[in-house]
């Protein structure tokens, strides 16, 4: 059983794709998993009218986010049959091609892993008070609007 | 009484701060209607408030124990 | 653009998780993605009237494997705006808690991503000539269902 | 005229080979009648044909050149 209590899931820039690698091979000794499924969020460098996004500084209001996580967790825990859902979210400043957003389930079949892990990635968007910065290269920037 | 009031993103160039003591307020209605005075740019912009991390949608009662934050769009991920 | 001609997908044994960190490493250079899916099998040690499956061992028909393969990747670019699609499949034994699929999908939003992920492990399940034996502690055997 | 036939997965055990040559058949339906004599338990298997990489469902005409596959229910992932 996974501990459900609220957590840290904020880390200070980017994701490293070594860290992904690892929380994976952390979960070989967990025999009772049959499928896990990654959402990644990766910094996009899109082109705003002539202007190119070089990174994005994220920001929060911390303890409200980790008490909405909190329960975005239990509701999932409940809805569907994990054996365990990680969720990283970065602060500061993320540069362009690197990994802003990391949530990772585990089931013992595909389905609610996969469903779990698409429902985190859509509330996290829409219910974490969390804030983006578009810094664009050279000067300016413009706050990130999530669709 | 003053009450802390934090702002987040985009809401921070209106007030100029991340952080405002707001006195003589007793509801969020109240509290707003000040604010609108001090700023008036921000009765333009897109906002929610939450107070004691719950986003509330009426005009709801604050004391000075209340944590209470304005904040525009969430744009995480 | 991803290359679109027929490719080996499979692998010899268990996929590393480092494989999969380092292949989320390299993404980094793509500053057009915004969102990665990532599926993975992982082999479940089920139980099974009493006795617990410690391996599986898959085989395949390559040729008919490839071709279906490459049907799939033309479906599925053609259907969902995609950067790229990755796919490996483990051929021979691989052990309770190692990855037997790893399925990765990259997209400048989400969505794509996501449900291009999901169409091709479903299609991977259901048209890919792959079988699996289930190799149970001790001995014994039973021939893999896909539900 | 002799047509190889690969079988595979749990169909091998009743084959007790993963190639077959099998003469003198023209065409699927005759091949599935002379596999189902050979080697009865066969009839009761469930599997699918390919003839060149290509799943079958109607009976199709074969010749030496053309792969011939009789696959169990496919289990990967």
């Amino acid at each position: 059983m996974s501990e459900r209590k609220p957590r840290n899931i904020f880390v200070q820039g980017a994701i490293p794709a070594s860290f992904i690698g690892e929380s994976i091979a952390k979960h070989a000794t967990n025999t009772k998993i049959g499928g896990h499924s990654i959402f990644l969020g990766q910094v996009r460098s899109d082109d705003i009218e002539g202007k190119k996004v070089s990174a994005i500084e994220y920001t929060t209001y911390e303890e409200m986010a980790l008490q909405k996580m909190f329960e975005i967790r239990e509701d999932i825990f409940a809805k569907y049959p994990l054996t365990c859902m990680h969720v990283y979210h970065s602060l500061g400043l993320v540069k362009e091609g690197e990994i802003c957003l990391f949530v990772f389930t585990s089931s013992a079949h595909r389905k609610p892993a996969i469903d779990a892990c698409t429902e985190c990635v859509e509330r996290i968007k829409a219910e974490l008070p969390v804030w983006g910065k578009e810094i664009f290269e050279g000067e300016g920037y413009q706050w990130k609007t999530n669709s | 009484m003053a009450t802390e009031v934090m702002f987040f993103g985009q809401l921070t160039e209106i007030t100029g701060s991340s952080r405002l003591a707001v006195a003589d307020v007793r509801d969020t209605d109240a509290l707003k209607e000040k604010l609108f005075q001090d700023y008036p740019s921000l009765s333009a912009a897109k906002f929610r408030i939450a107070v004691n991390n719950k986003i509330i949608n009426d005009n709801t009662l604050i004391s000075e124990d209340s944590k209470i934050a304005f904040m525009p769009p969430f744009s995480g991920g």
